[in-house]
């Protein structure tokens, strides 16, 4: 969709990431659609937020230049802080982080991620890559939020292996291990689920445009229940909009 | 006795023996040691356990030659390619020949190696609960933490005591007194947790450059087996202020890696039919020279006198 | 809201209250925060918790002056002089009133910070067995190691949290960012354990000086509470580059404090008759001029450049 | 003593303390007396023994300048590392120091050290400094050196309060708490005590230079018992004499 007001469905995920993320917030930003999220969020609503990357950085702007890894040359350039894992983990660990972006392969309607393992642990059908951060966001960020594509095959009603803990096996169940946090938000290409009611399941929360609630529910690998109240998911304001062209200068998300 | 100060052939001949368990990649996205791993490929390494939160492709690669039956870390594949196809092949289809793996996240072996490097009896975690990295790894244990009054689990996870670790660094003087800047990832940890530390050194320099800002150094001098000088050594791993990424490279290898044959194609290429790294840095050529970084960004000084 | 910038004054005023538990010295004998000490106790401020491994005079100091009843901490004393007077006097004879004492070695000190700045339920050590230490503070406990298969016991050590720790560093900018170099103790561990920090600068300096360096920044800007500029907020103590250390006038305090009399005479010498470290720096005059560092010992610049 | 071929006492134990360290250690310095120690054995015997200083630093050479404490600037310029405590004293709880030196108030018969409280713990009749970092030398370096005035109310039969332990109540006391190592040598300003026997209680193994062994033994508070073999220490060679010139060029401990 290019031209004046138009916007890519990645423009519109990381616009809907962007919002997730509250003034003042320290955030696990990771790679890809988030940390453009950031970028956004710091030049709308957020100028406070402050962006951690596990292998030890932490920064206050983006980095001005294009990313390939968190690690690459133009994010190590004016970083607030160049550290060790443990000490950029250690906050996580502490409570001190407030909200992580992860991403995966097969998520459940209890927002549990499986990153690991298509099939038994022991003799699996898909050796997928691993966890990373993955489960240490998902267990001690105070929230997760998690960016996903919608299909079948990976919105599924209970993943292999967890890798990443949701809400385990729903309602208290997470609780029930002293983790706070738990999935607040999947943002798909099609979608914004969040978990709702008593058993936090995962619900259809809003509606990306263009696309509707059946599609979605038809593309989900479970009994997609929708929340009390159903918008549609507000496309990029003007504002979003600039700075999406600020922090996306090359046009890799258009 | 002589000096620590060795060919790359002659540090992982000499240092990294079939069977170890081997830290090929501790500063996760950056300074991963590929020409080590190249080397150690060319030398037939067997039965080796790699270490690595993630090492971007290198695990991969090793595996795929066939040096590695155990890998302990939390993430192999490709960074900016996705999937790692060897290690897809060696786990789903026991091609070249099955793999234990040792499945952590970035943060319980981060802690592993902290207790191995500060001589902790073990390191007690927060996370990992209700991942099923605590069914797949039976080496956590879960126990209650005695300071709570209410039930609180905490995972224990043992020290992870690797024989050696390989650390790229900016710059190094001949005895192994070294700087490295920009993210540390665990490189501190891995060090000092290991039995032999080899440094691959962008750039040789005199003892009192090393002396001059005795914060910078990671890890002290007296702990490194071997001095290797051999720039670009992450290639195609970035390096601060030295090295870009070579996307276009791993992005090629993982295209490569997707059919064994290829994989196999590649490995003659870049790696068997390659010398040594001085040989591997003459193939790139005029590719490695765009990726140099030439701006000049330098830190402010500190002052270290004492009158 | 606001910025972080404030007077000592207003920084103590507002951020150290009645009750708290207070960092006072990180970093061992460098860089105690004399200053702090010095206004905390001009404020007039009781029942402090003094935490420190050890902070040479300064709570010796803090107890003499009535604002300390209990003291978590390994050593308390003069470091060039011996026993701390105002510490004996505390515990032998309740002048002038009685406190508490936290018993720690630097090393489990260390830890409990090292468990609290990174969330770890608690910390195990392999130190403290055999010493009375375990006897006269109850706050550790012994175990057996999980991963051991004889009986091996493990010493743990719960988090410790203080409400504020005062971090002198050589340079700032207004929102908390900060260089520090030379040892480096506990400075990271113990800021990252607190809930507040407050950073004294002794050199004021702009955003750009800090981010030329990230790699030399001990813990982040946006966790810092308070940033007041004060040169020499260390003396007596040394600051690495900046001030050398004031030997005589630490064992004029010795000697002075050996007596209550003539502690609380020079107590308001030093302190209470001196409005605030401008008044002490015009005080102290040529002789802290004398300690000033002059020469320079630059660090071999580090390239950030991206390009 | 002035003069050629003369030496004071503290450089007699300052030689005494050289000649414990081998070369290619790693030792746990501390201030004073080892500190100078350290620089004569590196200029001897020991040209690759490595000093650590628990407040962060790693040396290879000593300080040109004198030292009041460890972390003074002389001390910082020149270091190899400049680091945390946790990673100096990391080294020592991971069996990496082979030896390390500490000074103390009050030691017993099985080289038990008490830096902490005279009499009752709770109600001391003298308030010591404490601990700083002894107790964990002396529970994690391979060998432990103490230095002390040879005193009889300071080498007593039983310390009050056991700050850094040494053998404990003797015999395998100390191995059964799994802890390695122990007092290596007690190095006062009579003479050198050494642990001796099943039970690794001190003996007498070496009288200084106008010393003698009876001399010894009244200014000691328990029954001091000779060492099968007890020698004369022997006076500061001229190699250690000039090394010691070099190290204090003040002339502080002539």
């Amino acid at each position: 969709m290019p031209g004046s007001g138009s916007y890519s469905t990645q423009e519109l995920m990381i616009t809907a990431a962007a919002r997730e993320i509250r003034d003042g917030e320290v955030v696990f930003v990771g790679m890809r659609l988030p940390i453009a999220a950031f970028g956004v969020a710091r030049l709308t609503h957020a100028p406070g937020a402050v962006g951690l990357f596990e292998c030890g950085l932490v920064r206050h702007a983006p980095a001005t230049d294009m990313l390939y890894t968190m690690g690459d040359p133009p994010n190590q350039l004016g970083a607030a802080w160049a550290t060790g894992l443990v000490q950029v983990m250690g906050q996580l660990q502490a409570g001190r982080v407030d909200a992580g972006f992860i991403g995966g392969a097969e998520i459940d309607k209890f927002g549990n991620i499986n990153t690991s393992y298509i099939g038994d642990f022991s003799n699996p059908r898909i050796k997928l890559p691993g966890s990373g951060g993955a489960p240490d966001i998902a267990a001690m960020a105070g929230r997760l939020l998690a960016i996903m594509n919608h299909e079948k095959r990976r919105l599924v009603e209970r993943v292999d292996y967890v890798t990443s803990p949701g809400y385990l096996g729903g309602g208290g169940a997470r609780a029930e291990l002293g983790l706070a946090g738990g999935p607040a938000a999947v943002i798909t290409d099609r979608a914004i689920l969040r978990p709702h009611g008593p058993l936090n399941e995962l619900h259809l929360a809003s509606v990306h445009p263009g696309h509707t609630e059946e599609e979605v529910k038809e593309n989900t690998g479970w009994d997609l229940k929708s929340a009390p109240r159903v918008v549609e998911t507000p496309p990029p304001s003007k504002e979003e909009m600039d700075a999406l062209f600020k922090v996306d200068k090359e046009g890799f998300w258009r | 006795m002589g000096g620590k100060l060795l060919s790359l052939g002659e540090a992982m001949g000499r240092h990294v023996n079939d069977g170890d368990a081997v830290v090929l990649g501790a500063c996760l996205e950056p300074d991963v040691p590929f020409a080590a791993t190249y080397e150690i490929i060319r030398q037939g390494r067997k039965n080796l356990n790699a270490i690595a939160p993630i090492s971007d492709a290198s695990t991969d690669m090793l595996i795929g030659a066939g040096c590695v039956t155990q890998v302990t870390g939390a993430w192999v594949g490709n960074v900016s390619g996705g999937l790692g196809h060897n290690y897809r092949r060696a786990v789903e289809k026991q091609i070249p020949h099955p793999i234990a793996i040792h499945d952590h996240s970035n943060f319980s072996i981060a802690m592993a190696l902290t207790a191995a490097a500060h001589g902790m009896p073990y390191a007690p975690l927060r996370t990992l609960l209700g991942s099923d990295i605590l069914r797949s790894n039976p080496r956590f244990k879960v126990t209650e933490n005695p300071f709570s009054e209410t039930a609180e689990p905490v995972v224990l996870v043992p020290p992870l005591k690797p024989d050696v670790a390989v650390i790229p660094v900016q710059r190094a003087d001949k005895d192994g007194n070294c700087h490295h800047w920009g993210n540390a990832g665990l490189i501190q940890e891995a060090a000092l947790a290991s039995d032999r530390i080899v440094l691959l050194a962008d750039e040789l320099v005199a003892a009192e450059v090393i002396t001059s800002d005795p914060s910078r150094v990671p890890f002290p001098g007296y702990r490194v087996t071997a001095v290797c000088h051999e720039p670009a050594a992450a290639h195609p791993s970035p390096m601060t202020g030295r090295w870009r990424r070579d996307t276009p490279f791993l992005d090629q290898y993982h295209r490569a890696s997707r059919r064994r044959d290829d994989f196999l194609a590649w490995l003659d290429e870049w790696v068997l039919g390659v010398a040594d790294h001085h040989a591997y840095r003459e193939k790139l050529g005029g590719r490695l020279e765009e990726l140099r970084i030439k701006d000049d960004a330098p830190s402010a000084p500190a002052n270290y006198a004492a009158k």
